[in-house]
């Protein structure tokens, strides 16, 4: 078994021994499983970066077997260095929402944390699929963990949001199959990424092509206008369901350009990059304004992932290495920030229980340690330089000088507005002196939530200070996609 | 004696499609009588026996014919139970219009 | 075989039904008509009827009938088997014993059930 | 003679329709007058011979008085009914009241055109004759629930449904005897059915009546004998007209032609079964001993004998036994002819696959 | 004398007559409330069967008995094998229901199951006209009885009537289409027919006029729109346990006297039956999906999804002969095939929650009463959530794969309208997913109604979770399966 079925199955074979076999009534032994499993699915992608050969743009830790021989479907994967970085990403996220879910979930802990553990290994199992239906089918199957999180342990309004969660997502990816299958059967009879990379198509196609994958991974990302979901997702979602859909679930959408969009419609996405780059734009401010005027801490903090993934699609269709490296670079970043941001939001509603910045103010005054760390990760999100959320936006913005001023001055009002929005929630909630009561009484954090807060303060600082290692690792493939799209496939 | 000579397999065919009409038409305006629509039914059978017999004079082929003696079979075993639960259902609603019919809905 | 041969069986009937028809329209015709509403009242014995006379009966008729249906259909397919039973062999011969034998299963289950008691 | 009838008849028109259809038609139809006149008048004397006979079993004279030996008496009861009145009750309906008895006399009358009287003598000489003769007496049940439920009264209906229900359950018990017997003939033909009784061992020595279907067929003889009892509604199966309880039936609300009907259908009905028996069972026209005596009497005295016998027979039984009870007479329909019949057939069927086949 | 391969072509449904008449005789002195030896029996016949079926389909051999009028290709055996396994797994669930209805006071629910299996399979193996309508009507007239087995129901009563009823109409359309089919062709054997029609046909009309009407008997008895009226009442009104027989493996011989009738015998007619059944596939998406919206009861939910899901299975017939290549039918039928088998499989299971859930005198049908099952228990919930999510389609449960083949065969099949379809198929699919989810929302998400513990013998739990355990399996290795449905039909076709 490769280190790339390692990594996907671990989790997914200890979620699934929780959900047999655990009971609440020995809840503790279902915690300590999960992050037993968490961890290990953690220490197996550690190979995968230290075996990793950066030279190089061609798959590696490749797999392949056989798997539904009557349709072509190989059990295929592989990393480069587009999905390279995802895959630890993905690990490291699940361990900390394991240990944020410590003490927060107390009822049906074993399906929580099975859930959790699943979804996971679900997830690295897309970004490592080189097999279309193998990517599909993990990409369908996150939904259900997910709705069941929502579901089960969301918030009042939790029903409406797991159904539009689901149903715009299915909408998606129902289309995006009929895609798949359309290629399929064009490619005569293979699933296979890399065959289909190579497939010569013609104009139209590719532009009908193009947009059934953008329904699918437009929807994922998501782009405005179809972004109302997640708003409403993140609201009523668990802090570990959230912090784990804005760390990564958006990125199975982004991930899902540069897989399909890009090599196999290449025409058809330069065609219609003025599109996607008008709704990134629209994304970046439009939506940073709307982030602007949120009430509520996880709304906001929502609008604020419909933006920077607005500046991952930008990225992307910027067609150049420095913009498609920055997207990337955005992706993790905003996969560790994003997170954290959340459990942060996580750390004032287990004691508040409300998540209105009106309820808060002046929390600095009784949690000291927890508002450091929430100051550097908001700082992070407004991309103040030196953190994580600096680098990617910084090179997405520098791309788009290369291509067209104006949209590196538009892309740029985002450092602007991302700033203010952040800042001035940070101001809101813990600066100042505290009002409510309930602020005066609050307790600074404790070991558990410290550790995952500060794992994932060394994450944005380590990328915000030295991205070199991962860009390093990304190069070669990311110069080998470009060089691949800028070749017609209209012959 | 050719009196039946003049008839060919399109007139048995006609009475066929007309039997048939009758007895779909029967089972779909009937609002009335269970026992009506029980007839309609053996009247459609009956439509498709002529049909097959018919046919089966007409190709010389005996087939048809076989196979008419196992629809009347049929017509006999499906009445049976049709009246079987038309009895049931007389019981347990003391009536037999089709109207009566109309405790499922949703 | 031609249909000329039934002609016969149809005229037949169709004088049955004369035979049928003509004594009771001489009847009426000879006979005196003098109805009075006592004589024309159904038998009953000697009381005013209490109910319609079409009333709910044993269900058991019912059930004569419809096992009758079931046999006589029996009956319809056995006779070719028989007609032709010198013909068909041994093979012939078992296959009618299998038929038999389903038969006298539905017999058997359904006396068993209680069907063919009138008491 | 009767040929050179047909050929003048034939020559009256040169008219297609005349040659083609018309003469054919009316040619039937004479053909049905000479078997009707007589059966007619069978059916009316056989119900004085019941009164005869019974009247003597009983040690009594019965009908004497109507002409010499009371011969004239069944004129003098067709005159009396005829002229009695019609009654409809108010509460029957009315077209149905009047087709009852027609329905009850058509079958009875019609089934003779596949009766054979002798080798070629019938009327219709069709492959499926008794399947016909099955087919039209079933339309007689009819006649009986119609009446009883046109009658719109308790008695008349309570008797059609006991009618009816004893003449299906009997027919069942019938139909199972007639396979029997088409078994052994390999054929429906009953001139066939009859050919097929003069093989066998015993006739070959010369002793016809014991190849006869009666004996090696003895105990579907037996069931078809009482079925065609019970069929008739004959004594002692006859509950349904039980004068105790349910006095007419389903004629009860009958009166003059219409209850005669019924009556002629009843005694056609015992002439129909009876000389079926014969035909199936005892040899139709075949003389009972291979002689030169017995081979000379045409073969129609030998066919009328052997039915006056069983009709005899009939009245005989009525004069014998007392009436079954009505779950009785149903419970020796089902429970017992059906059972005994079905297992005949397999007998039969196994016996015909061996060598001891008598009918080979 | 009948020769050995007949014999051997016809050895299970041999033994499943005779099995069935003896179980039927034999029940008449069982008087246990239970009818354990009857059931017992039961099982043990329909064990042996599925065996012989499963051996004879794995041996990959075709058998054509009397006269051709009966064969057993792999297609017969593999769809025998599994409508047998389905009828035991039916079976394990409908017991503990039925013996709480008083609906096992006499053994007639396993003798007229068994009898009803003996029509699927003669439906299945059937390669005559005669022979295939003796069959349907055996399963049909079995499954009559079968709804009014609760007497005294009045539901139960009414609907037997309403699927009298119409299945009789059924039928009629059936045969008034087999007859002018047989007119136009002159025979009524499969394969002769499909020769007939090869070799040009008289009245090419009185044809096209058959295949309509055989189209709509067969549009009946899948229960696809515009013939589907008598599903849901079906549906509803049955005994559930009646309703899980008559949704699960009749399913399957309804599959095969399709492919017998349309598939092998009218090929080449295939341009004439194709576009009816694309709208009949549409018209059943449309209106089963949303109509299922509608629905509180969740018997008639299942019953509008099951028209939709019947819809969608008829899309794959829809592909595949377009080019003219049989093939490429084969294959599209395989995909059909596949649908169904792992439809199949998925409804027991959710039939059988359902069933798990009703106690004596207690119907769980409402969808509140679905309300927090899984704080009642998380493994029945958990099956049903598979089940219904595999009915919605969402990987990796087997559901998707089904999806999968019936939307690769239709675009497989290059018709112009493929595309369309196809799009138009998963939007309807996306509208099916809602009321999936409402009921798996009810389930998850809403506190529970009814508190009282969920009990069921040991046996229909273990089944149960093997059930459940397949709809999930399937899932991640759904290649066998697939791979069996093509190669059997291409044996075939």
């Amino acid at each position: 078994m490769g280190l790339l079925s390692l990594a996907i199955w671990t989790p997914i074979l200890f979620g699934a021994v929780l959900l047999a076999l655990g009971r609440d009534e020995h809840a503790g032994a279902v915690r300590w499983t999960a992050l037993i499993g968490a961890l290990l699915g953690l220490a197996v992608t550690v190979p995968l970066i230290t075996g990793f050969d950066t030279s190089t743009a061609a798959m590696q830790f490749v797999e392949k077997a056989p798997w539904i021989e009557r349709f072509n479907v190989h059990y295929h994967l592989g990393v480069d260095g587009i999905s390279l970085w995802l895959i630890p990403l993905t690990a490291f996220i699940t361990v900390i929402v394991v240990i944020a879910g410590w003490e927060v979930i107390t009822e049906r802990v074993n399906q929580y944390m099975g859930a959790f553990l699943i979804l996971s290994g679900l997830m690295i199992g897309v970004f490592a699929a080189l097999d279309a239906m193998l990517f599909y089918i993990f990409f369908e199957a996150t939904l259900i963990p997910m709705y069941i999180i929502i579901g089960i342990w969301g918030g009042p309004n939790k029903i409406y949001a797991a159904f539009k969660f689901f149903l715009y997502t299915l909408l998606g990816s129902l289309l995006m199959l009929v895609a798949l299958l359309y290629l399929y059967n064009v490619s005569g009879g293979s699933f296979d990424l890399a065959t289909w990379w190579k497939l010569p198509l013609g104009a139209d196609v590719q532009s009908a092509l193009f947009f059934a994958f953008l329904a699918a991974f437009a929807v994922k990302v998501p782009m405005w206008p179809v972004h109302t979901w997640l708003p409403d997702v993140h609201v009523e979602a668990p802090t570990g369901g959230s912090a784990v859909l804005a760390a990564i679930m958006l990125k199975l959408g982004a991930y899902g350009f540069l897989r399909f969009s890009l090599p196999i419609t290449p025409d058809a996405a330069h065609q219609w990059a003025p599109l996607i780059i008008g709704l990134s734009l629209v994304a970046v401010i439009y939506v940073g304004l709307v982030a602007m005027v949120q009430q509520d801490m996880k709304k906001l903090v929502a609008y604020s992932s419909v933006a920077h993934m607005g500046f991952v699609t930008l990225g992307l269709f910027l067609f150049n290495d420095l913009g498609v490296s920055g997207a990337l670079v955005q992706m993790i970043a905003h996969g560790f920030v994003s997170a954290a941001m959340f459990l942060c939001i996580g750390v004032l509603y287990d004691r508040v229980h409300s998540r209105e910045i009106k309820d808060y103010g002046g929390v600095v005054n009784t949690m000291p340690a927890f508002a450091a760390f929430a100051a550097l990760f908001v700082m992070a999100n407004a991309g103040l330089p030196g953190t994580a959320g600096f680098v990617g936006e910084w090179m997405v913005i520098l791309a788009a000088v290369r291509e067209n001023f104006w949209i590196a001055m538009l892309a740029a009002t985002s450092l602007i507005l991302g700033a203010a929005y952040s800042l001035w929630m940070f101001k809101r909630v813990y600066l100042g002196a505290p009002v409510h009561e309930h602020v005066k009484a609050l307790k600074d954090i404790n070991a558990r939530e410290y550790l995952i807060l500060a794992l994932l303060a060394v994450m944005v600082l380590y990328l915000g200070i030295h991205p070199k290692p991962f860009t390093d690792a990304m190069d070669p493939a990311v110069q080998q996609l470009l060089k691949h799209v800028a070749v017609s496939k209209l012959g | 004696m050719n009196t039946l000579g003049s008839l060919g397999i399109g007139h048995f065919l006609s009475v066929g499609a007309i039997l048939f009409a009758l007895s779909v038409v029967g089972i779909f305006l009937n609002r009335k009588n269970l026992i009506v629509l029980l007839m309609a039914i053996e009247l459609m059978l009956l439509a498709v026996n002529l049909n097959f017999v018919a046919f089966a004079h007409y190709l010389g082929d005996l087939h048809g014919q076989v196979f008419v003696f196992f629809i009347l079979t049929v017509a006999a075993a499906e009445s049976a139970i049709g009246l079987a639960i038309l009895v049931l259902l007389f019981r347990n609603k003391s009536s037999i219009d089709v109207e009566t019919l109309n405790t499922l809905k949703g | 075989m031609s249909l000329e041969q039934y002609l016969p069986v149809l005229l037949f009937l169709l004088v049955g039904l004369a035979v049928g028809v003509l004594p009771q329209v001489f009847g009426y015709l000879l006979g005196p008509n003098r109805p009075d509403p006592e004589k024309n009242s159904p038998y009953e014995c000697g009381f005013e009827a209490f109910e319609d006379a079409r009333m709910k009966f044993d269900v058991r008729y019912y059930l004569v009938a419809i096992l009758f249906i079931l046999f006589d259909l029996e009956i319809a397919f056995l006779i070719p088997w028989a007609v032709a039973f010198a013909d068909i062999g041994a093979t012939g011969f078992w296959a009618g014993v299998m038929f038999l034998m389903i038969l006298v299963v539905g017999f058997v289950y359904e006396w068993k059930k209680g069907a063919l008691d009138w008491e | 003679m009767i040929d050179a009838i047909y050929q003048g008849g034939l020559g009256l028109s040169n008219a297609a329709w005349w040659t083609q259809a018309g003469w054919p038609v009316v040619w039937i139809l004479l053909k049905i007058v000479v078997l009707l006149v007589p059966l007619m008048l069978l059916v009316a004397y056989l119900t004085w011979w019941e009164r005869r006979l019974l009247g003597w079993m009983q040690v009594r004279l019965g009908p004497n008085r109507v002409g010499p030996f009371g011969l004239l008496q069944p004129i003098a009861d067709a005159l009396k009914l005829l002229t009695k009145e019609l009654i409809r009750p108010t509460a029957a309906n009315g077209g149905l009241f009047r087709l009852g008895p027609v329905l009850a006399i058509m079958p009875a009358l019609a089934a003779w055109v596949a009766v054979p009287f002798g080798p070629d003598v019938v009327l219709a000489n069709i492959n499926a004759g008794l399947l016909v003769i099955l087919a039209i007496t079933s339309i007689e049940v009819y006649g009986v629930i119609i009446a009883g439920w046109a009658s719109n009264s308790k008695y008349a209906f309570l008797g059609a449904l006991r009618a009816s229900a004893q003449m299906v359950s009997y027919e069942i018990a019938i139909g199972f005897c007639f396979l029997v017997v088409v078994m052994t003939a390999g054929s429906l033909n009953l001139a066939d059915i009859v050919a097929s009784q003069s093989r066998g061992v015993a006739a070959d020595m010369g002793l016809n009546f014991l190849s006869w279907n009666w004996l090696p067929l003895l105990p579907i003889f037996m069931v078809y004998l009482i079925s065609a009892v019970a069929e008739t509604n004959r004594h002692p199966f006859d509950v349904v007209e039980g004068e105790a309880e349910i006095v007419a039936g389903h004629m009860v609300e009958y009166s003059g032609m219409g209850f005669a009907i019924f009556f002629l259908a009843e005694y056609a009905s015992m002439w129909l079964v009876s000389i079926l028996a014969v035909l199936m069972f005892l040899g139709g026209w075949l003389p009972p001993i291979d002689s030169e005596l017995f081979n000379a009497i045409p073969g129609w005295v030998w066919l009328g004998l052997k039915t006056a016998i069983v009709v005899s027979m009939f009245i005989w039984i009525r004069a014998t036994f007392p009436r079954f009870r009505y779950d009785q007479i149903m419970r020796l329909g089902w429970k017992v002819f059906i059972p005994v019949t079905l297992i005949w057939l397999l007998v039969v069927g196994a016996v015909m696959q061996t060598a001891w086949n008598p009918w080979k | 004398m009948i020769d050995a391969v007949s014999w051997a072509t016809a050895t299970p449904e041999l033994l499943l007559l005779g099995m069935a008449c003896v179980i039927a005789l034999y029940d008449l002195f069982v008087d246990t409330p239970l009818r354990d030896a009857t059931y017992r029996l039961t099982q043990l016949t329909l064990a042996v069967v599925a065996v012989l079926e499963g051996y004879l389909a794995s041996s990959g051999q075709t058998l054509v008995g009397f006269g051709g009028m009966i064969v057993s290709d792999p297609l017969a055996a593999w769809l025998k094998c599994f409508a047998t396994v389905a009828l035991m797994v039916t079976l394990v669930y409908a017991r503990p229901y039925a013996g709480a209805r008083d609906m096992l006071r006499g053994g007639e629910l396993f003798t007229l199951s068994m009898f009803a299996l003996l029509g699927m399979f003669i439906m299945i193996s059937g390669h005559h006209y005669l022979v295939l309508y003796l069959g349907l009507e055996l399963l049909t007239l079995s499954s009559y009885a079968l709804v009014a087995l609760r007497r005294d129901e009045v539901r139960a009563t009414e609907a037997a009537m309403k699927y009298f009823v119409l299945g009789a109409l059924a039928s009629g359309f059936l045969l008034y289409g087999l007859s002018l089919v047989y007119g136009a062709t002159g025979s009524l054997h499969v394969p002769a027919v499909a020769q007939a029609v090869a070799g040009g046909v008289r009245e090419p009309l009185v044809l096209t006029l058959g295949i309509v009407f055989v189209v709509a008997g067969l549009a009946f008895k899948l229960g696809v729109v515009p013939f589907h009226m008598w599903v849901p009442d079906i549906y509803h009104g049955a005994p559930t346990a009646v309703t899980l027989l008559i949704a699960g493996a009749p399913k399957l011989a309804a599959f095969a006297i399709v492919v017998r009738l349309l598939a092998e015998s009218l090929p080449l007619a295939a341009a004439q039956w194709q576009p009816m059944l694309a709208t009949l596939a549409v018209a059943s998406l449309l209106v089963g999906n949303l109509a299922a919206i509608a629905q509180r009861n969740v018997k008639r939910m299942l019953a509008f999804s099951t028209i939709a899901q019947m819809g969608f299975m008829l899309l794959a017939l829809v592909g595949g002969v377009a080019d003219g290549g049989r093939g490429g039918m084969a294959d599209a039928w395989g995909a059909a095939m596949f649908y169904i088998v792992t439809y199949m499989l998925t409804t027991l299971a959710t039939f059988g929650v359902l069933l798990l859930l009703t106690r004596a005198g207690f119907e769980s049908e409402d969808i509140e009463d679905f309300a927090g099952l899984n704080q009642r228990s998380p493994l029945y919930a958990g099956v049903l959530a598979a089940c219904l999510f595999s009915l919605a389609g969402v990987p990796p449960l087997v559901g998707f794969y089904a999806k999968l083949a019936v939307l690769q065969a239709l675009l497989a099949s290059g018709a112009e309208a493929a595309v369309g379809l196809a799009v138009f198929a998963v939007l309807a699919s996306l509208v099916g997913a809602f009321y999936y989810l409402r009921l798996i929302k009810v389930m998850y998400f809403d506190a529970p109604v009814q508190t009282a513990p969920i009990e069921a013998p040991l046996a229909t739990r273990a089944v149960l979770t093997v059930n459940g355990a397949l709809v999930l399996v399937l899932g991640v290795l759904p290649g066998g399966l697939m791979t069996l449905c093509v190669q059997a039909l291409r044996a075939v076709l």
